[in-house]
């Protein structure tokens, strides 16, 4: 009994201990910097040897790499998951299932590998490309989608594509277990009515199974925000004074990846862990964010079914 | 939201029964007026019309067993359906009575002995209503009622200890009669097993409204010929 | 009340019946479901290029650099086509058992917990902070190996990266092991109370045998997961070219030390990992070091995937168990 | 000497040892053919290569409750899911012989499931509303068909739960989610829910049978009110729920190649008073197995 | 494994049933020897067990309507159970009769009446033989031996017409007899109805056997007067 | 002028209408002290700030079957698991009042749980096999307390299962999982280890709620076999199933501040045909609520 409490607080105070070490190595940064170290600031420097260090374009980079990446992972995912849940024959069900789920058994450090040397050059400088001709035309687009992309490829569009491929099976693969969950009878109920099979999806399953989707939406972001390899590999890792998807960039965790272990001053680890809370703060809000539509879909429902 | 359906075959049943009651009741005045009147068309009909009255019966039985069967009914339904089984049984008895009185109406044919009308009309007229009283008694589940209904039988008795004497003393005073007389004293007896029926269906409906068993006796029991 | 509603319905009947023309729009809803339903097979479809891409293009750039000696000799140094990964692979498999050992036991002990406790605050601590956790960016875990264990020792461990790879590990294992004891039928372990048992020996002798091939699926999950992680490991357990069991073992014997001591001695070592080589050697402006890391790939992918159709085994097999 | 004559009563008794007529009696006259609603004629049925009803004809007359009973197993589910082809649903199956549903052959190849399916509706064994408001529950259905006039829906919703004799109870909490109801009122939901897309049938599967003997009693005397515009089908294991709801029974077995037949098909009161096959009698008095 | 319970609670009623006819067959037998004999003592124990006929009855009444309420009997067993009730019904009316005999017995006292004593043992044995048989037909459910003994009722109705004539021609020869010949009338009568009431079982067989219900009517019915 | 005497079959009711006396009776004769299993004695139950039961005294006779029937949620099962402790397992529950078994209150701070629950077996509503052998599954409670010899074990496996009417059925497969039963197998294995401890009671909470009719026979039967030797106490919210098996039923309901009371207790013939009280009555004849 004290054993299983005592391996609970364990767990607690590991995150505890996680999110405490980083405040507080943290410190001399804080001290330093201040918010203006969060300051949306296209110019902002990052510089070791002047110990000038400000965080907003590796924020930047993680969020819209992630953005990219759930964007397109999600309704490809939840495709999949319709088509395995619902369409797919018995007998394909779980080959394809366990295919899929084998896209998130690669080694990251593998999507990078391949990605430098396959994907990037093989797709991702043709698409960005296009991209330019087309909606770097557009005005207010063109922000994002200005300047050309690097004849490697490396680029934020890279790394948000490469984020994609790998969080579409974490993604699919909750979703699909969310509509396998899904009582036979909700399907039953609206397809003896006369529904359509689509109408008995987006109606019935869709809604009802919309917490757990979003759950899966957010893993799946979570993924994405703090993978750390693979994006290293294929985004380029510089600082550019752009918001441009085309052009290289860096994120919060490819620079501690980098920089950490070469770091040549405390001001500079320190800023570097500073990099690491703010990563940890998103986490937590992500987390945040999940078990509260969890807890409140969750609760409604486990109230009403005592009700 | 009670038990709609079971309400309503019970309300059915009810009326069944007193339709049944009111077919017997009918027969019974029948019969005795067939007698009185020397009508023996009347007497035909009264006996032709007990196959109706059994028919009438079964098919409550029927009725009675499906619910049974299919209404799994219990408690004091259950003791109702039991008690309706009696009932049932009771009326189509009394049915017999009336058939009886026909036969021996069609048997007296002309015969000219002397009936005791009165007598008789009164035991009919008597005994009829303590059978009607004693039905609605048996629906109400009237207790009360139940309760004061036998003491009626008393009058009945009394009326067929009369006939009873008048007709063994015109027995006595004319043998040639004692046949003929004996079919009247055979009327009178069923006149009196009628009220003793009705009698039975007051027990029925205290035991049904109270859970007491008892026999309702009445004070003649010790000493006459009706209860045998 | 019903007389009431029987009524309303005499009076509405008419005005309400015909509302449904059902063969109206019949065409068009058919054309949509079809449509619909055809882009979630093409979705599938695609989803899978990249992963066969994936696995084909390795096997082929990897299979080249797989001889033995890649996987019984050390690395001959930069620029060297010869010589292996032995180090990596012994790494890797160190790594994975230690993290293993420091994980599982006290990530099932505290799965007892969440289901058992579901509603106490302790209880919803512990899979808020599993879910935290499991969330934590892995580089930030490495971190947090890196002040945890290297920076008070003075040196990059074994023990520093599999402690971080534990951290990572930590919340698969608690989360799909407490899944799968909620699976059990609550009054199994109510069986066992109610026959006068302890709770311990109910958990122990009924409800974790009726748990157990799905909490060795998330074992092998969350060991399949810790094997091809890199960021924790790069300043934890940092790499170490020259890493070898075998000799370690050799050296120890030699000079006398006893067992758990030469496990000291090994766990206190800076170790190499796979994909912490795969990522060095990428790294590397040298084709012999790159054509290398692609058998690296290779190795690595394969291993993961057995890991990984194992505990799909696992899984398959429960699910006939718990039919039969 | 002695006669033995027929008397009252026996009316019912002596039509019931005729040879069974092809046409169902209802109080010993013949139903005339228009009122009758499925009329089913040697249905088989295979999950797989396993046979799972066999030779089944039988008709089920229209505006009347038919029950469907048996022991575990022999087929009850699987018949009654033939009659909107749920049983499409079920991969690897086949079916044949015929169903007619008003005289259509329902398995025929230009029939629309879709048609079949709103014509006969169905109610589950467990409650299922939809995780929705009570209103969107019982206006899912027309909103498929394309009604879209709130006013028309507002109706259609207070006329469908008014039959399903909820109306009273919900009125005021429309919006309210449908799974916060009771276990009987949302089967009374469910039920509701299918009467809104206007069926001429509806098919129960059990459905008390996740219910409290109260919520089960009000579904009983709910499916007594609607038999007069509905043909209604339950199946049931509970016999005496068959014999308390139900006009005409067809108790089903298994037989020698483990696929369920037909046994007996008559007026409930004669199936539980005097069934005329051994196995029935032995069924309905707990006497089988 | 089939209902034992169900099964066990049948066995016993039945029993209980046998062992209810076996007490009014007793009485019966008794009622006539008592009169036979003169013997005040035995009729006056006929009259007073009747008590325990009726208790008996009410018994086994209660122990089938807790057997319907609490085993929802179906199909043949309901049909069963209903059929007891009747006969159980039946067999308290014939132990009246036994005690109206024994009344009648005590009336008579030691009144030096010619009492047709062959005809009446005769009448007594075939009727409590019919019951007899009716009663084991009813509980084996043996429908042909329930077709077959209706047919003895003849010869109660034969030895009812001759006690009849007799006595009739008493009253005549000795109008002073004329009270105590009705006596021994009403003695021929019941034991006339407990042959009847036979039949009625017999009826009862048969329909629970086969589900006919029917009147297995006698030969004599149109010209005689047992069946008033 | 009449007179209203008391004859035969009065016994019976006449006692019924006596006021209702402390002890309970069987066939009118009073049961001896000594022949009773469980004593309530104004027992409270509360989950958290709620109360589920309240004031109930009640006396459970050794060697019967007493059957526990009332609405949905009026605290039978709760009422049940106070008489082996098993509400203990949830937490923030209180008990008020006393519960004897043989005279001891099993509530009192030094007496031993565990042997409450060996001396009181309890079968739930779903079959809840361990997931390990039949003969495992039978062992599991007598190895518990201490037995270890392997021909002690097979005897007390072999007497268990027979007694639970099971041994002919699963002899030949004692190694077999426990799972790989039917369901009403499964739970008359169930029967079988609850009586492998050698309980004084057992206590069933719905034991037949998920089976099918002829499985459920079985169990009823078994019951009946099993009474001469325990006393069995049943909740069940079939009313008919109560009826069919006990001798002894007690009626609960919710009282007005929404506590379980008991409203009636007695002979189950009694309740089921003349119940003494206006709520049993509706309740049993489906005129409740
Ligand atoms: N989806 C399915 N695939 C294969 N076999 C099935 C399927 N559904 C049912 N069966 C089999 O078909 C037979 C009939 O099943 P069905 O569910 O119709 O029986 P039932 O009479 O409804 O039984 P119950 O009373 O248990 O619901 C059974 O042997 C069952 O195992
Ligand atoms: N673990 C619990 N925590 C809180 N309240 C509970 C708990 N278990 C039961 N209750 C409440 O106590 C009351 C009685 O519940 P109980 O389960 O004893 O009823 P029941 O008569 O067995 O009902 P049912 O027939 O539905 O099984 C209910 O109001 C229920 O909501
Ligand atoms: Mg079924
Ligand atoms: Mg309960
Ligand atoms: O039928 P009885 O008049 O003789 O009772």
């Amino acid at each position: 009994m004290t054993l299983i409490a005592g391996a609970s607080l364990l767990v607690v105070a590991l995150m505890l201990a996680i999110g405490g070490l980083l405040i507080q190595d943290s410190t001399g940064a804080r001290q330093v910097f201040g918010w203006s170290f969060l300051l949306p600031n296209l110019g902002s420097t990052w510089n070791p040897v002047t110990g000038q260090f400000q965080g907003w374009s590796f924020i930047y980079g993680t969020l819209v790499t992630s953005l990219v990446a759930i964007l397109i992972a999600l309704p490809m995912s939840l495709g999949i998951a319709i088509f395995l849940a619902e369409l797919s024959p018995g007998w394909l069900r779980a080959p394809l299932g366990t295919l899929i789920e084998l896209l998130a058994a690669i080694p990251s450090v593998v999507y990078g590998l391949w990605g430098i040397f396959v994907f990037l050059p093989a797709v991702v400088v043709r698409a960005g490309a296009f991209l330019s001709e087309t909606l770097g035309k557009i005005p207010l687009l063109q922000v994002v989608f200005m300047g050309q992309i690097p004849s490697s490829g490396a680029s934020r569009l890279a790394a948000g594509l490469i984020l994609a491929i790998m969080i579409i099976p974490t993604i699919t693969a909750v979703s699909r277990d969310v509509f396998r969950a899904i009582p036979m009878a909700q399907r039953e109920a609206s397809l003896a009515l006369g529904a359509t099979q689509w109408e008995t999806i987006t109606r019935v399953l869709i809604p009802y199974g919309l917490s757990g989707i979003l759950g899966a939406a957010i893993l799946g972001l979570g993924r994405a925000v703090g993978e750390t390899m693979a994006v290293t590999m294929v985004i380029g890792n510089s600082l550019q004074g752009s918001y441009s998807l085309l052009l290289p960039g860096y994120t919060m965790s490819s620079v501690i990846a980098n920089e950490f272990a070469e770091a040549v001053s405390t001001l500079h680890s320190e800023a570097l862990i500073e990099v690491a809370l703010i990563l940890f703060g998103f986490t937590l809000i992500l987390n945040g964010i999940a078990r509260l539509l969890v807890w409140k879909i969750g609760s409604r429902t486990v109230e009403e079914a005592r009700a | 939201m009670p038990r709609q359906t079971l309400d309503r075959e019970f309300q059915h049943l009810q009326e069944e029964i007193l339709l049944l009651g009111s077919m017997v009741e009918q027969a019974i005045l029948d019969s005795v007026s067939g007698l009185k009147q020397h009508d023996l068309a009347i007497a035909r009909r009264v006996y032709k019309g007990d196959a109706a009255i059994n028919e009438k019966r079964f098919a409550i039985e029927n009725a009675i067993l499906v619910l049974i069967a299919t209404q799994q009914p219990m408690a004091h339904d259950l003791r109702f359906l039991a008690a309706m089984l009696e009932v049932d049984t009771e009326l189509e008895r009394i049915g017999d009575y009336a058939k009886g009185i026909g036969k021996i109406t069609i048997l007296l044919g002309e015969s000219n002995i002397n009936i005791p009308v009165r007598e008789l009309d009164r035991m009919a007229e008597v005994g009829v209503g303590m059978l009607h009283k004693a039905l609605s008694a048996f629906i109400n589940e009237d207790s009360d009622l139940a309760r004061t209904i036998p003491a009626e039988d008393d009058e009945v008795d009394d009326l067929y200890n009369r006939i009873y004497h008048l007709l063994v003393a015109s027995m006595i005073s004319n043998p040639a009669l004692i046949d003929h007389a004996n079919y009247l004293l055979w009327v009178a007896h069923n006149l009196e097993r009628t009220a003793d029926r009705a009698t039975n269906l007051c027990e029925r409906t205290v035991f049904l409204a109270t859970g007491e068993l008892m026999e309702i006796e009445t004070s003649s029991e010790d000493d006459e010929l009706d209860e045998i | 009340m019903i007389t009431q509603a029987r009524s309303t319905l005499l009076f509405t009947t008419p005005i309400v019946k015909g509302f449904i023309q059902a063969k109206k729009g019949r065409q068009r809803r058919r054309a949509i479901n079809f449509f619909w339903l055809g882009i979630t097979g093409v979705v599938t479809v695609l989803a899978l290029v990249p992963l066969f891409w994936i696995i084909g293009y390795v096997a082929v750039k990897g299979a080249p650099a797989i001889n033995l000696a890649f996987f019984t000799e050390l690395p001959q140094g930069m620029g060297s086509a010869s010589g292996g990964v032995l180090n990596a692979i012994e790494g890797t498999v160190l790594l994975t058992v230690l993290s293993g050992l420091f994980a599982i036991p006290p990530g099932l002990l505290a799965a007892f917990y969440a289901v058992y406790h579901p509603n106490t605050w302790l209880g919803i601590a512990l899979r808020f902070g599993a879910d935290v956790l499991s969330g934590v960016p892995s580089i930030v875990i490495g971190l947090f190996g890196y002040a945890l264990v290297v920076k008070p020792a003075g040196h990059f461990s074994a023990l520093a990266g599999s402690i971080a790879l534990a951290v990572l590990m930590l919340p698969i294992i608690i989360r799909t092991a407490e899944e799968m004891i909620k699976l059990v039928p609550k009054n199994l372990r109510a069986g066992a109370l109610a026959l006068g048992s302890p709770e311990w020996r109910a958990a122990l002798q009924v409800t974790l045998p009726a748990a157990i091939s799905g909490i060795m699926t998330g074992f092998l999950l969350g060991l399949a997961r810790v094997s091809g992680e890199t960021a924790p490991l790069l300043f934890t357990s940092l790499g170490n070219d020259r890493f070898e069991i075998g000799r370690l073992v050799q050296a120890g014997f030699r000079s006398g030390q006893s067992f758990p001591e030469i496990l000291y001695n090994i766990i206190q070592q800076p170790v190499d990992s796979l994909p912490l080589t795969l990522y060095k050697y990428t790294q590397q402006p040298f084709p012999a070091q790159i054509q290398q890391a692609w058998g690296v790939a290779l190795v690595l992918i394969v291993l993961i995937l057995m890991f990984n159709i194992a505990a799909r085994y696992w899984v398959s097999r429960q699910a006939a168990k718990n039919r039969g | 000497m002695q006669t033995i004559s027929s008397t009252a009563g026996e009316v019912t008794s002596r039509e019931l040892r005729q040879p069974q007529s092809p046409l169902v009696t209802i109080k010993g006259e013949p139903l005339p053919l228009t009122s009758s609603k499925f009329v089913l004629s040697d249905l088989a049925f295979y999950y797989g290569k396993v046979q799972a009803l066999a030779g089944i004809s039988i008709t089920i007359p229209a505006n009347h409750i038919t029950a469907i009973i048996g022991p575990s197993g022999c087929g009850k589910s699987t018949l009654l899911r033939t009659l909107n082809r749920m049983n499409d649903l079920i991969p690897k199956t086949r079916i044949e012989g015929q169903v007619f549903l008003d005289g259509d052959d329902i398995y025929s190849p230009n029939v629309d499931v879709v048609d079949v399916r709103r014509r006969v509706g169905m109610v589950f064994q467990r409650p299922n509303p939809f995780p929705m408001s009570i209103y969107d529950n019982v206006s899912y259905g027309p909103r498929l068909y394309g009604v879209t006039k709130r006013a028309d829906l507002d109706q259609i919703v207070e006329f469908s739960l008014q039959q399903a004799a909820l109306w009273d109870e919900v009125k005021d909490k429309l919006t309210q989610s449908g799974m916060a109801l009771s276990g009987g009122q949302q089967q009374r939901l469910c039920i509701a829910r299918a009467l809104a897309v206007e069926p001429d049938a509806i098919l129960m599967d059990e459905p008390a049978s996740a219910l409290d003997p109260i919520a089960t009693l009000k579904i009983e005397e709910l499916m007594q009110t609607l038999k007069s515009s509905y043909t209604i089908v339950i199946v049931t294991h509970n016999m005496q729920q068959a014999a308390r709801v139900s006009e005409f029974t067809a108790f089903m077995m298994i037989d020698q190649n483990r696929a369920g037949t037909l046994v007996e098909f008559g007026e409930t009161a004669q199936i539980f008073t005097r069934p005329k096959n051994r196995q029935t009698e032995d069924y309905v008095t707990g006497r089988f197995g």
